[in-house]
Parts: structure tokens; C-alpha cells; sequence
């Protein structure tokens, strides 16, 4: 665990905590650090942000370093690219998932290649927080789980946090980190809590690192994100079947942690892949390519992937039918041929 | 206050500048320096009393519908509402001026625009309730599905009026944004090709004053959002957003314009969001009770009240009997939207393409497996 | 075959052409049979595009029907948007692959959605033509493989033709689906050549359809527009090694065609995925995935990719370690575990 | 042609109609109907001698350059050219009014911008050349990546300038787009920013007529681009870009206004395009030779020698020697370009991050182990 994610002078015990707490948390802490630290979106000041996840920062350290912004999100990020270039470390807040698409082509085009255009002169120290998914009973276009854009785009990193801790963690390493990170915070889990001090992240792995969160021996279901504790209840579930599952959380989408991966799929023989994305062109089937390649013969069975449908976002009355449960993961385990 | 033609610009080559010419002469594209008004003003009497009080009960069904769907909301009716209280001049005045073949282009929060056109608020409030993404076909109506992304249906609006003018047919579209919206890329773009290909297309911008909670002041450093029409070569015009009358009478004008081949307007309304930017916003964290206050005296009801009081076109009966039109849109709202809608989730998979493709066919046949199973326990 | 792809009136005997002059061709015939279709884009009239595929349109059917827009891509797909609600038919070109990013709003949240959102009220019968891919020793931001980003877009299908015959017939059908179509032109095939006659297209298959390109028993190459002409390359090399290589033309990314694709790798047992774009994120994941789901007791090895690096499309005179060539292919065709 | 202090807008809350004021006196922020002029005038008088003399040899040399360069274009030295022939004016001014802390955002068209500024030509041509994306440390001499994606640099030249003026330097950025560049969304977004922010900006259109074949008619129909300014509530500027005294003088003062924290300024320069849009290009589809010639007359090093030579500011020695200098460097870029860069295909994995990932060393070894077989063969 990097050094920039202990927080500074005092202690506290851990106490319960919101994973907008802890977020809101990690930006306060880096921001009070180190002065370059700018924070910026639509409505980010004041307010707080629409999911309050800013709150107060415009208060502590004035409008200057959390900046209320025109509402337009390529002028966002290109002016944080900028920025960025004069040697601030940028945390870009984008309102929604469809609503950074407008910003795609300064992410894209520049963002990502910047470091690579110009043999690393120019570095982007810029981290773009983006709430996605589904599961709040958000009208269209504010559900989308857009991942599988931004791990296509090299350059970028893509990180996700599934739990209290490793929102912290994960947003202090993003934000002290030279490289641009794509920061997915899973927006149906803001409101999870755990016990949590700033004062003990020392549990918390690096970007790029897998997490086993429950060891298991049956197969092993590899997810991330707001798919987490759909998994864990599954894996709980699954017991009564007489299935151990092991759950492994990716925490990071890019880089991506070959070795946990492989490692537990090598043991278990089995897996399969969950998220909410749409499943046709959507993370798992990288997943699953590169866990073949690396395990194809350990393997008793394909793995499987249990995914959002190949449709655009439902409405809020039919989300449910959209989004990857238990029994849809528990029939993925049940298909893993364990007659074989 | 008159528009002048915008000569046609396609003449334009480049030339060295000793022979310099501007392509269009600015002056006529200028907004007035204040909004225009025409209640309390000697304007008013050139308005039809017919059309005074038309608007008059609009506005005071406008109002109720705005009331009503809040009270669902709360109800947990909708899943979210963006209130137009205090902003049913322009959403009314939008409406009024469309003739039966015209297109509205409203946002999220323009569902008064939608249903003053004549739409049945319960698909109106489709997308809101949550249900379905739009609750109607918007050929039939007329009207475009909501939009969410702000600004995004401002280029369509255009591409569709371009069309219609292509095919030679009378229509004229009347696309709504907020002033947040205008800072956006889209509406930059939209307007640049609405004015090169001289689409009939009206911009109306309903400035409230805020984008959720970010004030204008952060927003635009402009003199006003219309003088913005100039960059464009388009008129730009300013108006008072909670004068009915005025509105109504610059609306006209635009689509008229439009209408004859004069190219696009845009058409800033001035006016205030007296409500959250929805339900689920928390305005007490970015302004002040005095500011809403301040515009309550200014409200769109109260002006034109006082209008037609004054000049002894509006009685108690009158206002008994808009009233009541209201409370019984309000009931029969009310009891719609008070069951729950019946829905099938193989609509999920219906109309994502022409034809279901064999992936999205075995998806169905999942789903529809396991609602069975669901149903068995 | 669809009827729509026939070409009307006068018959010609097939002689030589590129696969530009078939796409020009695909167009022209278009508009002179349908009204509605309309060609919109940056530098399409007077200059025919800068590949010179709407050469003579503009002259041939007006500037109404062929329209130089304002620069501004957003603004173009989002007029086309308005222009299909009222009845058109947008043809819309976008200059270079990576000069359609701008306009990704309007893809992802209203071309992919709006038949799903009004229930089919209003159709997208949008073709949105795009140069993709390198090879052309273009400088930065002129070579980008994004079809990684539409495959993940339900509601879009993505056809991408490799041969002269598939320019012209799958162009044709673009333009008369009902559904929006992302239609990728490899752009380094622009100018490859076939004796063509757009009288005889009836040997052409239709949207959702892969084809055997080269038949074989040992190995399937799945591959796709710019990599074909390498696919059957390598597979031409291949028979010195003693391997007979089946190539398959996947022609659409959306639909995937997986009856075919799966037949074939259960015929030969393994399989590359070939593929410019890179590989992390790229299509070749989903494509391996899909193909190890339903082919799984087949497979004597995993199914392998060859695909660009996972690093932004290098400078021209780098260009060349990038893409995949013929021994990458092979190399990779060696490793799919022969000793077994 | 003075420019007016923009006021504060912060102070800016959303009041009623009837207390309505402008943000901002539009009249200042308008352009003169007609492009600045030095040259010619009388206004040239006020110009220092020494400049105009600097700024000849300037222009000699970017006039050589361009040449320089499109010769090596056709002799396969790069991989394209896009010349700035005819707008060397523009270039040269802009890189003049820069002080060293200063940055310049150039697009492709502008590597003479960047040679102006002291750029070695090598390093600015890399691009085009092919051998890497960017030739230089854009820290070390301030500037900016050459940028393709139209108009994408403009919001990083506001991020930059407003990010020094948050860390209370003296730096100015200058950012350079194209007239087709204006219409999109990325312009739009970056001016409104550099307005609200009040940043330390200065953009340069060159309106050169055309955008790749597309004339500037069927690219706005505006007065003039610089009428786009007052949108955004920043002062707008249309100068002749063919006469470098005036480029200069209104670049000048438009930089000294951001530097004392008058905020930004839209300067709309008009010249022409003498050559095709690149190498690659064919001008002839889309317009006559008469258009060209029209221009020859107007040519940029032709008003400044005219100049020069009727106020007995400049002999056939001072043209000598500016040729002589021009000729100088040519000779040594073409030395220097006439080589095969030595390139290592390692690069490739190098800076994509910041550390390679565990996925490019794999590829690394890949490529190496390719590239060992293949020089055993
Ligand atoms: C592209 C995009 N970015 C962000 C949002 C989130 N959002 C919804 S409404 C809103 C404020 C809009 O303000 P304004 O345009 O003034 O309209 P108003 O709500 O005041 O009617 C924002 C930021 C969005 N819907 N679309
Ligand atoms: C976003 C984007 N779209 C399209 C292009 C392709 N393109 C390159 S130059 C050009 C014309 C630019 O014209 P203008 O802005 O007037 O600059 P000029 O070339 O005349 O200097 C176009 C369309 C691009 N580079 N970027
Ligand atoms: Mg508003
Ligand atoms: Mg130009």
C-alpha cells in the first residue's frame, strides 16, 4: 500500500461508514496533502455533488481547488487536461455514466495517449470519477455501466472499489498516481457501510492487485464492482448446494491481475464471471479469453458469464430483470458440468 | 423589436480583405438590452382578450399539473419529477404557438410543454414514473421522446426541420434547453447548422437561473444567453420568461419567420425555477429563501391575474372556472396514475432491433424461463 | 440476399474494381433508387470525400442529397438523428476513426437507443460510415481499430466488409436496414481490387452472416475486415507447415454469427482470433468467450488471439510492429498445442 | 480599437425582470465591421521600425520553411505537409507576442509557429515525419503538443492559463484553430470556460476560407467568427492576418490584457490558404486558380516589403540577408531530414504507463524475440 494513503496527524477508531464517506474522505485527505489536488465537475461545490460525494471540499478549501464548472464535460476535461499539463492533479467528477460520453473524445484522444505522444514528458496525473451501474431506480441514461469503453482505450487505468475500505484506498493510490485513472464508483453501493478508519488503510492492496474476498474451492466467481455482494450472497447461498465458492473482487479492470486470477481458477477448476455491463462486448468476455488462455487446462468446464442483457438500460420498473442476481449466478455455477 | 431577414450567406467566398464584406450586418441580430414584456405595458392591449384567456387557463392547469405530479412523486408515484413551477409561461407559450404539424423538442423538465401541446400527462409521465424510457410515438404526437442528456436533441431538432424543408413540407421545430444547456457542445453545434442551412428551427432557452445548483454567474460570462444568436448569424431575442403575452408574441414571431424561409431564432426567456431542480435536490444548499421570494411577485399566474384583472377581463367566475378545469385534470391524473402499471419484461428485448437477433432470442427465452420459475414458488 | 442490393437497369460484365469505387457505387445506386437516402459529412461534396468515396455524388444528386456539413461530428449524427425521425435515410461519413469520438453521445445514448426508448416508434435507419484501422502511415489519431467501443453499444450493429463484392453488398444493406449501422471501412483495403460487377452481387451473404473464406481442417482463423487478406496469407504459408487453415470472414461484429463461427471450431478444434484492434478490451475476448462456450469439449487447445498491442496506435514508422502480421499469425497458430 | 476591462460576472444572482441588467455592456466586446489594418495606414507610422524588420526576416524565413518542407513531403521525407503558404503572418505574429514563460497550443497547420518560437524544425516536423507523435518536451518550451483533433487543444490552453493564474504566475497561453475548427463543440466549451474562469487565453482563429475543401460559408453564417465572442462575454477581434504589423499589435494587446487579468480575447484573423489543404490534398475540386491569384497580391511578405520598401526601411540588402538567413536554415533542416531517423521499436511499450504493466512486458519480450529472429534471417 503506497505511503499516500495514510491519512494525516490523527487516529480514529473504526467506526461504521458509508462508501460516499469514505470517498469524500479519500478527496479531503489528498486534497488537505498535497495543494495540487483540484477538484472539479458540475455542481461539486456547494451542493456537494448530486450524491453529496463532494461535500463540504468547496467549503474547506474554497472554490478554487473544488470548482463548480460550466456544465459541459469535454470543456471539463479538457481543461483539467490542461491543467493537468501546468502540474495540478485534476479529480474530474462526471455527473453520471452517459453523461462523461460527451467527454469521450478528450479521454480517448488525449487523456490517454498524452504520456505516450510526447515519450513522457507531458504525464496525466488525473483521476475521472465516474458513479455507474444500475440498481437505484434511475431514469435512462443513468445507469449505464460503460467500463468496457475505457478498458478498450490503452493508457487509461480502470478501477473500481466494492467496498468501504478500498473506496478510500483505492481513490487516495488513483489520485497520487501519475497515470490517468477511470475511477467507476459503483453508485448502488454508496450507501453500503462498514466499519472503517482512514487511520488503518493498511489492509487495503494496490491498484492492480485482485482480492480473494471469500476462499473457496468448488469454482470461483470473478466480478468487481456492484456485483461484489451480489456474489458473496451467492457464494453464501451456494453452500446449501453443497458449492464453495471462492469470490474474487478485481478492484482494478486495468492493469489487470493475471496471477490472482489464474491462480484461483487454476485451483478451483471453474469459474465464472459476473457483472452488470451487457454481456456481448462487455468486460467478461476479456475475462474469460485470458483466464482460458492462462488455464485452459485446469479447466472442467468453459467459463461461464453471467452478465446485464444485451439490451440498453431498462427503465426502473424492469431493471430487476436486467441486473445479474443470485439465482442467475447460482444457475452459471450449475452449469459448470459438475457431472463431468 | 423587428427580426430582419438574414440574407443568404451561400454567396460568401473568400476574399482578400481590402474587399472585405461581413456576411450578415450584426445589428439586427442583437438581443434587446432588456427582456421584452408586454404585460403591464402598453403592449398588452394589442393582445387578443380570446388568446389572454386561453393562455390563462393554461397556465393555471400548467400549475396544477406541476402541483399534482410533486404529489405523486412524494407518493412515490414517479421515480423522480422535475417541476416546471413558476416556468408555465414558457412552457405554456411553447406549446401555443405550434400549429398541428410542428415539433416540439422538450428536455426532461418540459413535460407541461408536452401535455399544454395536448398529450395525455399519463404518457407524458411515462419516463418519470418509469415504466417506460417515452411514453408515447412521438410521430403521432409530434412531440420527441424527452431528452436527458442535455442539449443532445437541439441538433436533432434541426436535422429535422432540415428535413421537412427539404421534402417541402410546412413544419417548424420548437427545440427547449436550459441555460446550463447552452454550454454545452451539442447546442453550439446545433445552432451553427441551423443557421447554415437556414432550418426552421426555434431555441427557446428557459433561463431559470440555475443548473441544478450552479447559478448563471458560473454558467456564461455573456451579456445575455441570446446575444449568443449573433456568433451564429441568427437573431437573438431576449424576453421576460414569466410574461405569457410576451413570450407568446416572440414565439410567434420566430416560427413565423421560420416558417417563411427566414432561418432560425433563438429566444431567451428569462425566468426562475421556484422549486428544486427535482424531488430528490436539496435547493436550501446553494440559495436562499429572500431570492425565491423576490420572484414571487413576479410569478407567471400573478401577472397575467393582474393583467386581466385590471383591465376587467378576468372575474372570480373566470377564475373559478379555470380552477376547477384544473382540479379535474388534476383527478383524472390522479386516478391513473394511482395503479400500477402492468408491464411485460419481454418488452426488454422487443424493439433493440428491427428483428430479435438469435442472442437476444435466447436471452428472452431465459428470462422468460426463469419468471416461470418465479411464478411456480 | 436482400432485393435492395440488386442494382438497378443496365447489366455489366465484372472487371476490376477497388473496393472505394464498389462503396461509391453501393451509394450511388442507393440514391438513385431511394429518395430518402441522404450523404452528409465533412468534405463529401465538391471533394468527394478525402478517400474519394462519395466521388461525383453531390454532382449526380445535388448538394441536398450530398451535403458538406459544418465541421462537427456531434452536430452532423445529431441532425442525421432528426432527419431519420422525419422519414430520411442518413448516410453519414465520418472523416477518420478516431474523428468520430465527438460524436459518441450521440451514438451511444441516442442512435443505439431511440427505436428501444419509443418502443419502436422511431426507427435509426442510419449507415454511419467510418474509415477504421492503420496501415496507411498516418499520423496519430488516423488509424484507430474503435470497434471495440460499438460492439458494446446494444442497439448498433457493426458490419465491417473485407472484400470488393462485401463493399458493395453489405453497403447496400446498411443503407436499408431499419437499424442504425456502424459500417467500419478497412481503410488500407480502399484501394485492394476484384473483378466486381455490382449486377452480379447475388453471391453475397447479409448482414449477421460469417463466410468460409478459405476451407480447411486443422485450425480455424476467425478474423475480420483489414486482417482477412493476412488470415488467408498466413493460411497460404501455413501449408508448407503441413496445417490446412479454414479462414471465416466475420462481415458482421453485431450480429455475431455464432452458428457458423462455432460449426467451423467444432469441425477443426481450434482457433486464432485475428484482429488489428488491440487486444485488452478488444473484440477478440468476446469472440474467443462465445466461442469457448459453445465449443468447449471440442477445443484440443484455447482459442488464441492475435491482435494489435495493447498500446495506442504507434507513429508510422512503428506502425508495422503493431499490426499483426502473417508470422504473428502463424506463431500463434504454432502454440495452439499440436503435440497434444 | 480599444478593448474594454470585462467586469466581474461572479457578482451576478438571477433577479426578476424588472431588476434586469445585462452581465456585461455588450457594445466593447463587438469587432470592428472591418479587418484591422497596419499596413497601408496610417497607423503603420506607429510601428517600431526594428519589429517590422524583425518581423520581415520572420516571414522570409517561414515562407522558406513551408517550401523547405513541402519539398521534403515530395521527396517522401514526411509523411505529409499541411503549409501554412500565405499565412506566415499569423504564425510569425503569434510567436512573437509570446514571452518565454508563455505557452503556444498549436494545431497541425502551425509548426512554423512553433519554428517562430524557437522550436528546432526537426523536433516541430517529427509529427509529420513519422518517426513519433510529439518531437519535443512540451514543458521545456512551452508548447503544446501539435494537435489534430480540431479544436481539442483549446480547453487545454484554458485548464493551463487558468492553472497558472490559480498558482499566481505570469503566463499566457495562446491557442490556434482553424476557421473549420470553430464549429466545433470543443470551441465552444473552451471559450465559455476562459470566459467564466476569466482565464489568461488568447485564441487565434485563422479564417485561411476553407476547411479542407468546405469554404467558410458553409461553415457558419455569421457576421464574422470574431462576432462569436460576444457569446461568451469576451471581447472579439477581426484583423487582417496577411498584415503581420496588425496580427502583431492586436495580439500584443491581447495578451497584455490577459496578463493583467483582463481575462480572454477571440481574434479572428483573415488570410487565405495558399496551398492545398496537405500534400495530399487536391485543391482543384474545389476551387478556381482566380481565387488563388486574387490573394497573391495580398500576400503577407508582399504588404510588408511594399511597406518597408516605400518608407526606405528596407534595400536590396536587407532582402538579401533575410534570404541568405532563410536559405541557412533550409539548407540545414534538409541536411537534417535527409536521414533515416534511427528509431527503437521498445518505445512502444515505454510511456504508455508510468511503470510497464505485467501485459506490455509479455509484449515487449514478444516483439523482441520477433525482432531477434528477424535480423538472424
Ligand atoms: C450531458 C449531461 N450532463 C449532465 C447531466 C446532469 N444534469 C441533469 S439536469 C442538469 C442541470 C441542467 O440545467 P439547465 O440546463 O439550466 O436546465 P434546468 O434543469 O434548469 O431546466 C444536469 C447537470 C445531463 N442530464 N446531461
Ligand atoms: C475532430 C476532427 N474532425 C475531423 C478532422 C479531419 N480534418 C483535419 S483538418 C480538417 C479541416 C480543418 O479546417 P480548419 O479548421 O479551417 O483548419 P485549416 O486546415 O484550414 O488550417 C479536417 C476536417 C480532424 N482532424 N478532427
Ligand atoms: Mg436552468
Ligand atoms: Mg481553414
Amino acid at each position: 500500500m503506497s505511503s499516500t494513503t495514510a491519512a494525516p496527524g490523527r487516529k480514529a477508531a473504526a467506526k461504521p461508514a458509508s462508501m460516499a464517506q469514505a470517498l469524500q474522505r479519500a478527496m479531503r485527505d489528498a486534497m488537505a496533502e498535497d495543494p495540487t489536488v483540484h477538484v472539479m465537475g458540475e455542481d461539486v461545490g456547494a451542493l456537494g455533488g448530486v450524491f453529496r460525494i463532494t461535500d463540504g471540499l468547496a467549503k474547506e478549501f474554497g472554490e478554487d481547488r473544488c470548482t463548480d464548472t460550466p456544465l459541459a464535460e469535454a470543456g471539463i476535461l479538457g481543461a483539467a487536461v490542461g491543467m493537468a499539463m501546468y502540474g495540478l492533479r485534476p479529480v474530474v467528477e462526471m455527473q453520471f455514466d452517459a453523461f462523461a460520453y460527451p467527454a469521450f473524445e478528450q479521454l480517448a484522444s488525449h487523456v490517454a495517449k498524452m504520456r505516450n505522444r510526447t515519450r513522457g514528458a507531458l504525464a496525466m496525473p488525473l483521476t475521472i470519477r465516474i458513479p455507474y451501474g444500475g440498481g437505484i431506480g434511475g431514469v435512462e441514461h443513468h445507469s449505464d455501466s460503460s467500463e468496457a469503453y475505457y478498458m478498450a482505450t490503452p493508457g487509461l487505468h480502470v478501477v473500481t472499489p466494492a467496498t468501504v475500505q478500498d473506496a478510500y484506498g483505492l481513490l487516495r493510490e488513483a489520485i497520487a498516481s501519475d497515470d490517468p485513472v477511470v475511477f467507476l464508483e459503483p453508485k448502488r453501493l454508496y450507501w453500503s457501510k462498514a466499519d472503517w478508519s482512514p487511520d488503518a488503510p493498511a489492509a487495503v492492496e494496490p491498484i492492480g492487485r485482485a482480492v480473494v474476498r471469500r476462499p473457496g474451492r468448488s469454482a470461483t466467481l470473478i466480478t468487481y464492482g456492484p456485483s461484489l455482494p451480489v456474489c458473496l450472497e451467492a457464494a453464501e447461498a451456494a453452500t446449501a448446494e453443497g458449492w464453495d465458492l471462492e469470490v474474487l473482487d478485481l478492484r482494478s479492470l486495468v492493469p489487470f491481475d493475471d496471477e490472482t486470477v489464474a491462480a484461483s481458477v487454476r485451483r478451483t477448476g471453474r469459474a465464472v464471471v459476473v457483472h452488470e455491463s451487457t454481456g456481448f462486448g462487455g468486460p467478461g468476455g476479456e475475462i474469460a479469453a485470458r483466464v482460458t488462455e492462462r488455464c485452459f487446462h485446469h479447466l472442467e468446464a468453459p467459463v461461464l458469464r453471467v452478465a446485464g442483457l444485451d439490451v440498453p438500460y431498462p427503465p426502473p420498473m424492469l431493471e430487476r430483470h436486467h441486473l445479474p442476481g443470485v439465482d442467475r449466478v447460482l444457475d452459471a455455477v450449475a452449469r459448470l458440468q459438475w457431472e463431468a | 423589436m423587428t427580426i430582419q431577414e438574414m440574407p443568404g450567406s451561400t454567396a460568401y467566398r473568400p476574399s482578400p480583405p481590402p474587399a472585405w464584406k461581413p456576411r450578415t450586418d450584426p445589428a439586427p441580430l442583437l438581443p434587446d438590452p432588456e427582456p421584452y414584456r408586454v404585460l403591464g405595458t402598453g403592449a398588452a392591449a394589442r393582445v387578443d382578450p380570446a388568446l389572454m384567456r386561453t393562455l390563462y387557463a393554461e397556465l393555471v392547469r400548467g400549475r396544477r399539473y406541476n402541483a399534482q405530479a410533486t404529489a405523486l412523486t412524494r407518493q412515490g408515484r414517479l421515480a423522480v419529477y422535475p417541476s416546471s413551477t413558476g416556468q408555465e409561461a414558457c412552457e405554456v407559450a411553447a406549446a401555443a404557438v405550434l400549429k398541428e404539424q410542428d415539433w416540439l423538442f422538450p428536455s426532461y423538465r418540459d413535460t407541461l410543454a408536452a401535455v399544454a401541446r395536448g398529450l395525455d400527462p399519463v404518457q407524458a409521465l411515462t419516463l418519470l414514473r418509469g415504466d417506460w424510457h417515452t411514453g408515447y410515438d412521438p410521430r403521432e404526437v409530434r412531440i420527441a421522446p424527452l431528452c436527458t442528456p442535455l442539449a443532445t436533441q437541439l441538433p436533432h431538432a434541426v436535422g429535422l426541420a432540415h428535413a421537412a424543408r427539404l421534402k417541402g413540407d410546412d413544419v417548424v421545430a420548437l427545440a427547449m434547453v436550459g441555460d446550463g444547456g447552452t454550454s454545452e457542445g451539442d447546442f453550439h453545434e446545433a445552432l451553427n447548422f441551423a443557421a447554415v442551412w437556414r432550418a426552421p428551427v426555434v431555441f427557446l432557452v428557459q433561463n431559470n437561473g440555475f443548473a441544478i445548483s450552479v447559478p448563471l454567474a458560473k454558467q456564461t460570462a455573456a451579456p445575455s444567453l441570446a446575444h449568443k444568436a449573433v456568433g451564429y448569424g441568427m437573431p437573438g431575442r431576449l424576453v421576460d420568461g414569466n410574461d405569457v403575452a410576451a413570450m407568446h408574441e416572440v414565439l410567434t414571431e420566430a416560427m413565423e419567420r421560420a416558417r417563411r424561409g427566414g432561418g432560425p431564432t433563438l429566444v431567451e426567456a428569462v425566468t426562475y425555477r421556484m422549486e428544486a431542480h427535482t424531488n430528490a435536490d436539496d435547493a436550501t444548499r446553494y440559495r436562499v429563501d429572500a431570492e425565491v421570494e423576490a420572484w414571487r411577485d413576479h410569478d407567471p399566474i400573478v401577472l397575467l391575474e393582474r393583467e386581466l384583472t385590471e383591465r376587467g377581463m378576468l372575474d372570480d367566475d373566470g377564475v373559478r372556472e379555470a380552477r376547477e378545469a384544473a382540479e379535474a385534470m388534476a383527478a383524472d391524473l390522479r386516478a391513473r396514475m394511482n395503479t400500477d402499471p402492468v408491464l411485460d419484461p419481454m418488452d426488454l428485448f422487443a424493439q433493440v432491433y428491427t428483428e430479435k437477433t438469435a442472442q437476444l432470442c435466447e436471452q428472452e427465452a431465459q428470462l422468460r424461463a426463469e419468471l416461470e420459475a418465479e411464478a411456480e414458488r
